[in-house]
């Protein structure tokens, strides 16, 4: 029966499509295999893209192709009680992959799976700072308490995917889930098989069965959609993205910057670090090694982001002003001719390499003694998160940061506040603006936010702000499927039409 | 069948120099592979004061621009890369690392290996067996695992680099050396130094060296494009050389990604590798055969003919 | 014979623990895997639980007596990343590896020999030359830059065989034949040298003086004289193909041990590394028996 | 016209070679009839063998060129003939045997294998041949002929090999069998068997046999008729008495003249003391006893000569003396002190005096060092006998001494022939100013006349620097000339020990006299005599 209806599929998608549109199985090319297919991992882009709201569900859901901000998923409705904690209603009828059925005590018990000491859950860091208990009211209600108040619970909760309570506590590889589809095969290596649920809760996706292949080279893969080998691959390379009828870009959450290290001189000095910002012809990337589509970036966080700062400005690029900088501050002393470093990551985005010669170029232009240096991943990690290396030079950090979350906070506290593991300097109203912008709701949230932005950026000079990027997908033209800035992590199967 | 030998008396031999040029001039593939790596070896020394400057001079607004543009400068002939810097210029600019990491790590691990081979080939068996060991061990020790290592230990840097390349080569040239003196002290000649009293190192150095020379030479030559090869891969990687540093393997390996839309990024740093190793190889064949004695007349021979 | 493979086995056993050693201790000497386990912005607790939960939090010293421990059960410890045996990881992606070597260096005999051979036959002729000329070329072309190019004629602009991935004999044909190259350029090479002193042998001259033909005189009597320096060389590239063909792996998304190799290394993945190594380490060593049970079957001077 | 099974006309043949075009054989001609034996004899570079080698087709073109002549078989011109039809002369009607039977069989085939298929070529059925190839070995006397047709050359002795050679030339009843050098590399009492052998066959089958030899011996003891060649030429010919007792040219007057074995023989002066004296030598490898306790003693300028066929321990015997292997057991007294007990540098110090000629100076000479490099290393490992700045001066002197010219010093010895480069190992030895050469087989690679002067040489070097010498040799009448004293060997132990006179005069061991009753007198007349005694001997 069910070989038949595979077999059904099958030729649907293949010979019939035009005809009878509308389902079929699909295959997907992905850059990098999933070493897990661990649902408390799925805030990892690897494994998120192929599970996540696919196979394992959240209570909530952001809505990054539109803006109807926080969804209902598996809760079907939450509010904020009078003592700060919060409750959510469980939606009803649903069941997991293996027949059983979902209610609170399974979110409960997938919630504290995260925060086990058994195992590292990846989602596990959205909740540090905090303590989260999760009490049981009934089968189909759940209250979260947070300790402190947590204004946005909901928007955490859409980042823990929910197991059934019978799931050990060790990572697993066979994912069980409430989602539209279920695993049915994975050969390491060669494919991830997911197949459509009959017994889903929600609209039956078109999509009635996902191949997922992984493909290293941005180039194959890119040709494997034009061949007709798969028929859509989420991120392909700028450069191979020359048919309009198929190559969509998409604002994606990634924002590269520079991170400045303010605790060595000659970068502990403001005038320094503006001039560096006024250096950078950002303007001159675009369209060239950047693409087209590509914001520049005035925060961390990119512009859907709440409490994003349309006040703040880029710096403007003169190189005249900041060479007159850097010699008002060598005239006070400071040791502006030190060689500074820029470390960057073997191929952590497109072009990394000849980015950041550029950059060196600028701003050796400019008067700075720029040294480049590409380490690879594990290496870059070093340099980038605190402690530090004692007795390290002046450095700068080019990196890429990821937040797609609609809520700086995942941002701001690691980045700029002293606590934070990759913040490079240290400053009390930085802190307490962050900390208070972190227990505010509403508009004072928005407002606060925008003020921190606005602070790091121009007065503080925390950083060299680069660019928000631009990802490229390619989509066959049988599909129906616009990428968003979620297609980073998440790769909802449900949102794809065949046409 | 014997061939005769003649008895008649040869006039005396001319200088070493000229009858290297005329063994040269006899071997017309030869000579032109002598003459593009003296100049390949003249650009290494000279590129990066001559056209460093050019070779690192950007333009984002003339990125790839494709070869043969006859109407600008001679550096552009080749086109430019994804900065806009002029193709011609970086390739001879990244000579010098190139040569410097090929020749490094192929001296190195000829050096090392060769004197290891001999020390294995020619002592007793219990040392002979604690270097067979070592090198089984770094033959089956990932070439990438020990880059890895190297460069994370001890710093990405040209030098660490050709370390790493070199490290992994040495087995190459030990077992080889250590299987050639095994059948060559063996050999009459060898025996006939011992008689007269030969030390041990005069043996080796003297008698046994120069007779696995030639294998050697060959087997480096060899190397050269292998350990180009796989600098170039290990910049693919992303774990060999990095910029700004520049070398014909990062070359190829960073225009990798533009072959479909700017296929010159890497032709250039590639035809620059193949012609090397090709000069090379065919040098090396040349060289085998006026180094040999008894080989020698091959080229006399037609050098005379031709001339 | 026996007493000759376990001379050959105790000797393959000291490289391999010397290996193990080496690679235990070296590999940790770089760097954290917790910190490339989890994203950066996880906390030192974070952190400091995963390395307590795969033990690395221990004294390196513990930690090699305990891995030593489990090696000798059998047991070649968990991926620090896949939540599975190291081993079958491995073995999984050895198969691969093994197919992809294994045919490909059958063909690069085949055709080494057939092309040395001739070349030899009529040495110094228009063939020679060509085919020294074509295999040195070959043997210097970036891999990389070569499978690139594959894709890009013979699945994009002519659409004949898909572009990577695994699946039908299709898919096994353009990894293979950019493998192809290089070995086939070193081995013809050697075909060719060691033809040339064969066919000048005395007992080539005998088979001539009975009237064989020039067919047998090549692949019967001078062939098999001179398989011995080419069988060597087959070896030592069969071993580099077993060690996996990392390039063409991962541009071709096959999903062998090379490919494994290096991303278990750059993640810091140490037990899949080091059972990785084990595995290629023993099929290496098997192949060089075989190579040397081949000798003796090619050669009868050699058997005893 | 066809009256000759062979006719060979005018042939000249060229090379291209180092010093040029060398004419190998120039505008030559022989014939050969039915059943009939024709030698050709030659010393190397006389281009011997490059007519065989035209006839079977061997010559590689280039560098060898066919310039002129005819080779008519049966009257039919073998050269005009397409190369698939010459082929089919080969092995059918015409076959060969070499030299040295172990490069010449394929090592990596049976010999039943290699036997078959000489005959399956020439379209016999797989069974047929199987049963011919058993019959084959069995009739040129191979022992235990099945089981030896699975095994491999290797696993043969010298002479059986050549008998393999034999089995699988005569496999199709040829014509024509060409012998080149059939028996040079075999021991005397080997090579009077596989002659016999081939006389025997001769006879059943009628063949023709044209043999290619230096050894005068051989010539005596097979061929009815011979030709002469000298540098490509042929300069003689006739019955092989005829030019015994009658030469006309004066090469072959040479060529006789040269033979070993007819001189004054010498006679040892009264007993001295001995200048080495060894006892009871011991060596084995692995299992093999290579020396089963060897004593001698030997006079100051005294010439040893110690003589034996392969497997005697001759060779090991030197080795072991200058220490190139360990002994088990005994003692060399070299005046007075234990060679086998000096220390390292005691033994260096002991090189000087004791020197060492090897058998082939092709290889015992390193290919990469001129000769001047290599007379004047001894200098560099043992300074202080000549000084630096005479040693040019030195290495002529030696050079002339030994019968070269001074201008030869920055030549290779490649560039040499084979008895100039003995000279040059020679002149080697006496850089150092030895008290004792010993000399392994050192003049057996060589031609005879050659050979002749290289004994003159070292016989000279003995009379006036009093160097004494032990001469090792497989060969009994090579020493006769030049000896004192001789030894003789068999499987690692001392058979008979004497003067010269009373070895070759009244020998007392039976094998003493078998290994000279083996040996091949060039006199036809003389040799035919033996024949008869030995046969005789034999029933």
């Amino acid at each position: 029966m069910k070989k038949t209806l595979i077999l059904g599929a099958l030729l649907l998608g293949s010979t019939l499509s035009s005809a009878f549109a509308g389902s079929g199985p699909i295959k997907i090319v992905l850059p990098e295999e999933a070493d897990l297919l661990e649902p408390c991992m799925a805030t990892r882009s690897n494994i998120g893209r192929v599970i996540m709201q696919n196979v394992s569900e959240t209570l909530t859901e952001l809505d990054l192709r539109g803006d109807k901000g926080l969804m209902p998923r598996l809760a079907e409705k939450w509010e904020q009680q009078s003592d700060g904690s919060w409750r959510f209603n469980l939606r009803q009828g649903v069941k997991f992959s293996d027949g059983t059925s979902f209610d609170a005590k399974d979110v409960k018990y997938s919630f504290d799976r995260v925060m086990s000491d058994k195992n590292v859950c990846e989602s596990e860091r959205y909740f540090g700072g905090m303590t989260i208990s999760a009490e049981v009211v009934d089968d189909n209600t759940i209250d979260f308490k947070a300790d402190p108040v947590q204004p946005i619970l909901p928007l955490l909760l859409s980042l823990v995917t929910i197991v059934p309570e019978e799931t050990p506590l060790e990572f697993i590889r066979k994912p069980v889930g409430t989602g539209p589809f279920k695993l049915t095969n994975w050969t390491p290596g060669q494919q991830i098989v997911l197949t459509g649920r009959d017994d889903y809760w929600g609209a039956k996706p078109s999509v009635t069965e996902a191949t997922y292949l992984f493909r290293a080279d941005p180039a194959v893969r890119a040709a494997m959609v034009q061949t007709g080998e798969a028929d859509l691959s989420p991120s392909i390379s700028q450069l191979d993205a020359t048919n309009p009828a198929t190559d969509f870009s998409y604002l994606d959450s990634e924002t590269v910057y520079l991170r400045i290290d303010h605790n060595i001189e000659p970068l502990n000095d403001v005038r320094v670090r503006r001039a560096l910002n006024m250096a950078i012809d950002r303007e001159a990337f675009l369209g060239t090694l950047v693409p087209d589509g590509a914001v520049l970036a005035t925060a961390i966080v990119p512009p859907p982001t709440l409490g994003w700062n349309p006040d703040v400005k880029v710096f403007p690029y003169d190189a005249a002003a900041a060479k007159k900088l850097l010699d008002e501050a060598k005239a006070d002393g400071v040791k502006v001719d030190t060689p500074i470093t820029i470390i960057a990551r073997t191929a952590n985005f497109p072009n990394v390499t000849e980015i950041m010669e550029a950059i060196q170029a600028q701003l050796q232009e400019a008067g700075f003694n720029i040294e480049l240096k590409f380490v690879e991943v594990a290496e870059h990690e070093q340099y980038y998160s605190k402690p530090f290396k004692e007795g390290r030079g002046p450095q700068l950090v080019a990196a890429m940061h990821d937040n797609s979350k609609g809520d700086p906070s995942f941002s701001m506290f690691f980045k700029y506040a002293s606590e934070g593991t990759q913040s490079g300097f240290s400053d009390p109203k930085v802190d307490d603006l962050i900390k208070r912008a972190s227990a505010a709701v509403g508009d004072e949230r928005a407002k606060l936010w925008s003020e921190v932005i606005a602070l790091v950026h121009d007065e503080v000079v925390a950083d060299v702000l680069l660019f928000h990027m631009v990802g490229f997908s390619r989509v066959s033209e049988r599909l129906d499927y616009k990428p968003t800035m979620a297609t980073n992590s998440t790769l909802q199967l449900s949102e794809i039409g065949i046409k | 069948m014997t061939i005769p030998s003649t008895e008649t008396v040869i006039p005396h031999e001319p200088h070493f120099v000229v009858r290297m040029g005329r063994m040269l001039w006899a071997d017309k593939f030869a000579l032109c592979a002598a003459i593009f790596l003296v100049v390949v070896l003249v650009i290494a020394i000279i590129g990066p004061t001559w056209l460093g400057e050019l070779a690192t001079k950007q333009n984002l607004r003339g990125r790839n621009l494709p070869p043969f543009d006859w109407e600008r400068g001679w550096v552009w002939w080749m086109g430019a890369d994804a900065l806009g810097r002029p193709l011609f210029a970086r390739i001879i600019v990244a000579t010098q690392n190139t040569l410097m990491v090929a020749a490094g790590a192929v001296v190195l691990s000829a050096v090392i290996g060769t004197v290891l081979g001999l020390v294995a080939g020619f002592s007793s068996p219990r040392i002979n067996q604690v270097i067979m060991r070592l090198a089984d061990v770094i033959m089956s020790f990932p070439s990438l695992l020990i880059a890895v290592i190297v460069l994370y230990v001890l710093g990405s840097s040209i030098l660490n680099l050709i370390l790493v390349l070199s490290i992994t080569r040495i087995p190459v040239y030990l077992r080889t050396t250590r299987a050639e003196v095994l059948e060559i002290r063996e050999r009459m000649f060898v025996q006939a130094a011992r008689v007269m009293g030969a030390s041990n190192k005069r043996i080796v150095f003297r008698h046994i060296l120069p007779v696995v020379l030639p294998t050697l030479t060959t087997l480096a030559t060899l190397d050269f494009a292998y350990v180009m090869l796989a600098e170039s891969a290990l910049s693919f990687l992303g774990i060999g050389i990095q910029p700004p540093e520049i070398t014909w393997g990062l070359m190829i390996s960073q225009g990798r990604q533009y072959l479909t839309n700017a296929w010159w990024l890497s032709l250039w740093p590639g035809l620059a590798i193949i012609l090397t190793t090709l000069s090379l190889n065919l040098l090396s064949n040349w060289l085998r055969i006026a180094l040999d004695p008894v080989q020698r007349w091959r080229l006399e021979m037609k050098g005379r003919k031709n001339g | 014979m026996l007493s000759f493979i376990r001379k050959r086995a105790i000797a393959s056993l000291i490289s391999l623990v010397g290996l193990i050693v080496m690679v235990f201790f070296l590999s940790r000497l770089t760097g954290d895997p917790a910190a490339l386990f989890l994203p950066v912005e996880a906390s030192a607790e974070m952190k400091e639980q995963f390395r307590e939960i795969h033990g690395l939090n221990d004294p390196l010293m513990v930690q090699f007596g305990r891995y030593v421990g489990d090696i000798l059960t059998g047991d070649l410890g968990q991926s620090l990343r896949k939540a599975r045996p190291a081993l079958d990881v491995v073995l999984e992606a050895f198969v691969w590896t093994l197919w992809l070597a294994v045919i490909t260096m059958t063909l690069v005999t085949v055709a080494a020999i057939v092309v040395g051979s001739l070349a030899a036959f009529r040495s110094g002729g228009f063939f020679d030359r060509f085919s020294s000329m074509v295999s040195l070329i070959g043997a210097s072309v970036p891999d990389f830059w070569l499978a690139i190019v594959a894709i890009v004629v013979f699945s994009i602009q002519l659409a004949w065989l898909p572009t990577s991935g695994t699946g039908s004999i299709h898919h096994w044909i353009l990894p293979i034949s950019v493998l192809f190259v290089r070995p086939f350029g070193i081995i013809v090479q050697v075909v060719r040298g060691s033809m040339i002193s064969a066919l000048s042998s005395a007992y080539v001259k005998t088979a001539r003086a009975k009237g064989v033909k020039s067919g047998p005189i090549i692949f019967i009597h001078a062939l098999r004289n001179a398989m011995l320096p080419v069988i060597t060389v087959i070896g030592d590239q069969a071993a580099s193909l077993l060690n996996g063909a990392v390039i063409i792996e991962t541009i071709f998304g096959f999903p062998g041990v090379g490919k494994l190799m290096i991303d278990s290394i750059l993640q810091r993945d140490f037990n899949v590394v080091l059972a990785a190594i084990l595995v290629t380490a023993v099929a290496i060593f098997l192949m060089n028996l075989l190579i040397d049970l081949t000798y003796a079957l090619l050669d009868p001077r050699i058997r005893h | 016209m066809a009256d000759h099974l062979l006719e060979v006309r005018n042939l000249s043949v060229e090379f291209h070679t180092a010093a040029g075009v060398v004419h190998a054989v120039r505008d030559i001609s022989y014939y050969l009839d039915r059943g009939e034996t024709l030698a050709i004899l030659g010393e190397s570079g006389s281009g011997k063998s490059v007519s065989s080698s035209a006839i079977m087709n061997l010559i590689d073109m280039p560098p060898g060129r066919i310039s002129s002549g005819q080779i008519l078989l049966d009257g039919i011109d073998l050269m005009t003939m397409s190369p698939q039809a010459r082929r089919e002369v080969n092995g059918r009607r015409i076959a060969m045997i070499f030299q040295d039977p172990l490069s010449h069989l394929n090592p990596v085939y049976t010999v039943g294998w290699q036997i078959r298929e000489a005959l399956t070529t020439h379209g016999s059925s797989t069974a047929e041949a199987a049963s011919e190839a058993l019959r084959l070995l069995r009739r040129v006397g191979i022992p235990d002929p099945e089981p030896s047709m699975g095994k491999y050359p290797h696993e043969f002795s010298g002479g059986q090999r050549q008998r393999v050679m034999i089995a699988m030339a005569l496999a199709l009843r040829p014509d024509l069998l060409i012998a080149d050098e059939p028996t040079t590399a075999l021991d005397v009492t080997v090579q009077a068997e596989v002659l016999a052998l081939l006389k025997e066959l001769q006879r059943e089958t009628g063949m023709a046999v044209l043999i290619i030899t230096h050894d005068l011996g051989v010539v005596s003891e097979i061929a009815d008729r011979v030709v002469v060649m000298e540098k490509g030429e042929l300069v003689e010919a006739g019955t092989v008495r005829e030019v015994y007792k009658n030469p006309r040219h004066p090469y072959t007057r040479k060529l006789i003249a040269a033979a070993p074995g007819k001189g004054e023989m010498h006679q040892p002066d009264a007993a001295g003391a001995p200048v080495l004296s060894v006892g009871d030598v011991r060596k084995s490898y692995g299992g093999f006893e290579a020396l089963k306790g060897v004593s001698f003693d030997l006079m100051a300028g005294e010439t040893m000569a110690i003589v034996g066929e392969s497997g005697s321990g001759k060779s090991t015997l030197a080795r072991v003396l200058l220490r190139l292997d360990e002994p088990d057991a005994g003692s060399a007294l070299w005046k007075g002190r234990d060679l086998f007990q000096l220390s390292p540098a005691d033994l260096y110090k002991l090189r000087r005096d004791l020197q060492m000629v090897f058998q082939d100076p092709t290889q015992s000479l390193n290919p990469r060092m001129t000769v001047f490099q290599l007379v004047s290393e001894a200098w560099v490992i043992h300074p202080g006998i000549v000084p630096k700045a005479k040693w040019r001066e030195r290495v002529a002197e030696l050079l002339i001494q030994v019968g070269l010219q001074p201008d030869h010093m920055p030549r290779y010895p490649h560039q040499f022939s084979g008895g100039q480069r003995q000279r040059i190992a020679i002149a080697r030895a006496l850089a150092l100013e030895p008290q004792l050469i010993i000399c392994d087989e050192a003049v057996s690679a060589l031609d005879v006349s050659v050979q002749a002067q290289v004994i003159a040489l070292l016989d000279k070097l003995r009379r006036e620097m009093g160097i004494a010498f032990i001469f090792i040799a497989h060969d009994l009448p090579v020493v006769r000339d030049f000896a004192d004293h001789v030894m003789v060997m068999q499987k690692g132990k001392v058979v008979e020990q004497g003067t010269v006179r009373e070895i070759f005069g009244s020998p007392r061991q039976e094998y003493t006299r078998a290994l000279l009753a083996a040996g091949l007198d060039p006199d036809p007349d003389v040799q035919a005599a033996n024949r008869a005694a030995r046969l005789a001997r034999a029933s």
